[in-house]
């Protein structure tokens, strides 16, 4: 005898109109997940052509190549990340992190690696953001990539930094490899600091283990170069620049 | 700016999320525990106690939870874009309070907890609302019960429980069938559901076909409060 | 041809080869979408909405299909020697709808949609068919929906439904065991067609022993829909 | 057409697909073990055995392998469409087929053996082609297997080798590039491409510091077999 | 001995157990083709059809087996420590085969097809004997098509089957329970007879408040066969 | 310059001597735990076959049944828990708790189910631990089983519970099931509220999901008999007491 | 007592513990966090940075964990009997603190802590003692960076480290080999520790064989620091 | 025989292989202590200790191993065609034997250990041999010590002792590729012998091109015990 609820309540017609706005909540969730997941796709891929246009770089076409790399990037912001700003706007930027973390991740990885060939240093996680503030109404919250994104690209950095090293070294450019071996160290360390700081943190101590592995990879390829130098001076020859001159030779 | 600094920068911004967090896993570990203790009373309805000393239990147990989520969502205003950011935090405790909740509603009332009864209940609104797809994954978890639920009904004698809960399922398995679910964890709640169903149709098809289920109860809507 | 040419050559092919899969992609999940709408009008049935409704929709929905298989075989006649590399792409949907179709013709007419008149249905032909494994599978999943069926028309008071579904599936059956099936997926789900028949078995059982089966009504080949 | 007779009609179609598939078996068994023959005889260039006998032997192996693949094509040829319907059952064979014939074709005249080359070797063609994929994972292998052979060769007295071997693997190397590779496995094959190159560079380099490389023979496109 | 001696022997050994493992298998598979053929024709039971039709042909497919047992007994006596070397290769298929026995023993006579028994039909001995625990596995096979069997067979107007059924099951797990088992495996199956022992007591049970059990018939150690 | 160390102190001998400390300390240790492993194993396997025994019991020889478990019970106890007895003292307890752990539990699964066949309740630790303790010395700290291993014993107790339910049924004792269906449902409502206390929990998580398959099966096969039951007294039979006679019946 | 009563009775001695639980973890995550940047000053050998600056930062660190082991400490004096039941919860992290001390032990005076020297620099002792397991894990971790480390030192040209660390790690290895490992983690560790020292020996090897390793400074038995 | 009796029967057998498994347990893991200790003992061929004291250390365990051989031996004879049913007991023990014997054997002699030499110094015979398979296995395992040694022997200023282990591995590695393996343990086990091999003549390289392996040692068919 606890309740005597109108009886009417009890058809299926309250459930109904209950459920046909829910219907619609999750219509317009979902489709707008879906385009920001298919931006987020064609960011990764177009952001995936840049890195790998950055290490088609040898010693002599470091300017050209690197022009373009920039160029590209540039394109990938303009076309794809500017579809992200669209969608995007208040609590959307972390209810749909998981749509489009991906994207933006790899093309931190992009950017930052470019802007390392290009200068040495590690790009800020402000002065991308600067970048983007131009893709948005000014009257909309910008879209501002957020810090975990940023430190997750710049983890898959240094398997890039990795592969260029090798191929510096292949072309004879010792001390540039060197200087990724500085930088990739760098990163790591500063990075052991803020991981177990960060939500979520089991995908980032993944890379963190690639990382390592890349940087141990650098280390020991600078290694085996380094003492093969060495044994060349010990060698005694009269002409130490001689020693690796990069595979362009070869076609003398 | 160096990387050092900007590094720093971050581990500051980071440690303020971090306690932000810890203030939020406070109190949802009380909204948990809560919770616990509402799941073990609500336990009792299949042991057949009487419904009217479960469902006072239950008033006063959601009144500690109002309070809980008064708390919590006096920590999250202070940020509001962040609501999504620490979600993962609470969402699951929440699923299984709308559960809780809808399945207390039903035993009282027959009908189902809408989503602004649900906020009602737990004093929310729409600055601090209760997200609808864990309201729908609550409501599966309610249909979880409901085999077992109208199994020991019959048990204790009640042979009218299988056929108003299979009204019940039925309509809100309909109801669910106008969403248009991703393949998602809702997705795979929902698949649940319809095993749920499943299962008391079967309970009610073996009362049936014994002519054990009452047929002339149709117009009562009501449900066991009122046997 | 020099190394680079090749190479050239080939980065064009695979970038070819990215943008057919892409758009076969597109395709099926457009198919996806349209199944889903499918079964959730299906489902119907389990609640004895009139035949004829749910039949219609379903005509409507077929069409649909045929168009988007229209669209898939159209992308996929370019590179005729194609079909089985992208198979995966859409086996597990196309299954679905097997299923579906298979379940729908049962109710209209009482027999078992054949392999043909799927294909008809589908638009397909033998340039772009439809794979006999492919096909076989939808009947199974078909199977897996019997013994719900039968239960819940024996709810509506149809006790006749049983003997014909026990009846299909036992042809069923025996047709399916003139298969000399490898030890693959269409093994295991042939082995789940043998628990269907079982607890339609248990279900007729049910009405004998009650003498609720109508044992006179074997002249009737037809179906729920004409009772 | 009968239920009955659909099915009887399947399980001949069924039977015919399980001995086609039996009847490539058993023939990608054959290449199967061809090819391990064939990669016993080729590591005895590891042991600098004379080049002119290991060629030998090769090409009476390439046209068992020729032969197999004969067989392999006219099985297929019967069934048009289903190329890819069975590749898996040979591809990981014709990837180390592909090796084998490249890296010979390499010791044999120092150049990359090509796409079209590959085919003509295996009398395969456009009808029955060989796989790029495929064939761009067997020039992976083939570069796996460079440093251990410059080491022995070296061994053996060959300092020209590693010059040779490097200006290839660098060739071959910049071929990759321009590839926007997506596939995963060959993807990370190529990476492991990059470290046979730096292994080869090393093993140049310890030649060329102690004056053992020879600079000169650079109008010398022949290989080992001929110095 | 020379090493390469030594390996020539080994190679010789290896072939010669690949060959000895070869035609186990051939003889395994013929096995298992025959268990699925008497398997098709036991499910025949369910259909009801004749006692004596079922058993007549089962008789044959019988000393088929035996041949076939022979055939393995012969290949492995050749090497007679190496029964369980290759025992898994016929283990789960001579379950199979124990289950298929002792049900249509059961059919004939009522009773459990003891272990020497079923040794005696398969021609199998001391020497190359049947493996105890494939034994047990295979009567919990068995269990495991009584409920169905039972309901069909009502179903088929037997309603004497239940009780003796429910005799023989009781008894086996009696039987069953004296064993201290250890072994995951079986201790599962025996799990599983349990529960089939369950089904089996209510459909006796719902022939009995029908009274359509025949209680009288105590004096009939026979089977369906015969009525 | 920092540090200017003796020079005998990098010879091997210094580590060597540590290191035979720490060998014995681990021999020690080892051999220990071997010992208690191997008790614990007996405990396992004779706690099983008190099991078993109990489940060979039927309507017409509870008391012999339950008379040989009981003393098997107390066998176990005298035999094998007596040498973990002699084995564990002070932090041993909890340091090898891993090592003693299934014994335990399983003889507490075995004490707790003759119990409860006996009895109808449950046997409590203090009671259990009170007949453990006159196998101590008395100078000693006396053995006593922790929360931890009881609960996680309690907890197996129910499929135990859940397959004499199925055979009790069978041999048509159905009060006898019914409050074998309530016991567990009390047993897994009151261990809900402790679960998420205990430490190490995941173990007990994946137990209290096997609990509940148990009970929901003891519940559906209470059901099942219940609803036959019914539909007997409405088909007027003149005898309820004939239904469900228990399969001896058919012997005769 | 009844079942709730002693039910009642666990809850209030489980949340004891959870209570006592709780403050070690607080304690806990303040050495983890110390250790964290521990890690991170340590890190900076791997970039050369003068030994002393690196040390220097150690000692302060070191301090602070000192404190915090006595709070740890102090916590558990309380219940003397619990030590291993919390273990636990701190022993990876001590397992760390160790491998850290351990390594800048051996930088500054090239020999190995102690089990001893370990209790003394955390200021534990015989009542709250540092488990010599834990120990013995904290010196495999040491282990894990040698290989790098001497890499680095290398590239730094540091020529003279390789043939110390070796002789160091050799040292350790053969210690360890005293030890009777059961297979459980520490086995597990102690593998990876062989697997650093070939890594090392390898390492001596390249620098030997190229006559880069200083090979009189035998009498020096000291480290970097000297340097 | 009754059912029961029958039972009664099986009781006993099963207890009784219970029984014969633990026994057998208990003396492999004697063999496995003992072939810890064994292994520890080998390491220090690593270190450079004279080879006498290491070989009059691996006699007197070799001893140890012979009579728990024969204990396992005499369990095991007791029931003749069991010895596959158990192997699985000890065969992993065995396999790290035979890799040790065969190691210190080269060492002893510069030869291959033989299949009926291990035998021999086991006292194992026909009755109870060493399976191919394990002995195979373990001559892999040897192979897989090999690069370390040749590093370390270099380390010890023998710089001759490369180019002996390569002689071997190479042998070894002819004689394996005479074996047709099967894709199974065995062959993956060879594969990593090829790896070995790889890396011993990368020392080797490293040698020779530095001229410090000593060419003209031809003559000398001992190995480094007598040097
Ligand atoms: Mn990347
Ligand atoms: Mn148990």
């Amino acid at each position: 005898n606890i309740s005597k609820r109108p009886r009417t309540m009890c058809t299926e017609s309250y459930m109904k109109d209950a459920f046909s706005k829910y219907a619609d909540y999750l219509n317009d969730l979902n489709e707008k997940r879906e385009r920001i997941v298919k931006a987020s796709r064609d960011i990764t891929m177009n952001s995936k052509k840049v890195i790998f246009q950055v290490h088609r770089i040898s010693s002599d076409n470091k300017e050209e190549v690197l022009k373009k790399a920039e160029a590209d990037l540039e394109a990938v912001k303009d076309q794809y990340i500017s579809r992200l700003v669209k969608e995007l706007q208040g609590t959307d930027f972390w209810k749909l992190r998981r749509a489009y973390s991906p994207g933006v991740q790899e093309y931190v990885e992009a950017a930052t690696f470019c802007k390392f060939c290009r200068t040495g240093a590690l790009l800020n996680l402000e002065e991308i953001n600067a970048t983007l503030l131009p893709l948005s109404d000014p009257s909309m919250e910008p879209l501002q990539i957020n810090v975990l994104d940023y430190l997750l690209g710049v983890a898959d950095l240094t398997g890039e930094l990795m592969r260029l090293a090798i191929g510096r070294i292949s072309d004879g450019e010792l001390e540039f490899a060197e200087k990724i071996c500085r930088f990739s160290r760098d990163i790591y360390r500063e990075l052991t600091l803020l991981v177990p700081l960060m939500e979520d943190s089991t995908d980032m101590k993944t890379k963190m283990d690639t990382m390592l592995q890349s940087v141990v990879k650098i280390e020991n390829a600078c290694f085996s170069v380094h003492v093969r130098g060495s044994e060349y001076n010990l060698l005694g020859s009269s002409d130490p620049s001689s020693f690796l001159l990069g595979v362009p030779n070869l076609e003398s | 700016m160096s990387m050092e600094k900007q590094f720093e920068d971050f581990r500051i911004q980071l440690e303020e999320a971090g306690n932000l967090r810890e203030r939020i896993r406070a109190v949802v570990m009380e909204i948990e525990s809560t919770t616990r203790l509402m799941y073990a009373s609500f336990l009792l309805v299949h042991q057949s106690r009487p419904l009217s000393e479960v469902l006072e239990k239950h008033k006063t147990q959601v009144d500690t939870l109002k309070e809980l989520y008064r708390r919590l969502a006096e920590i999250l205003c202070a940020c509001p874009g962040d609501y999504y950011r620490y979600h993962n935090d609470w969402r699951s405790e929440t699923q299984t309070v709308v559960s809780l909740l809808a399945f207390m509603h039903w035993l009282e009332t027959g009908s189902l907890l809408m989503h602004t009864e649900a906020q009602e209940k737990l004093g929310l609104n729409e600055e601090f609302a209760l997200d609808i797809e864990d309201y729908l994954i609550g409501l599966c978890f309610l249909s979880n019960e409901m085999p077992r639920y109208v199994v020991n009904q019959v048990l204790a004698g009640n042979y009218d429980c299988p056929r108003k809960a299979l009204k019940f399922l039925t309509d809100l398995h309909a109801a669910f069938r106008m969403l248009n679910l991703r393949n998602d964890f809702l997705r795979k709640k929902f698949d649940s559901l319809k095993y749920d169903l499943k299962r008391v149709e079967e309970v009610y098809y073996d009362m049936k076909i014994r002519h054990l289920a009452d047929e002339d109860s149709t117009g009562d809507n009501g449900n066991q409060g009122q046997s």
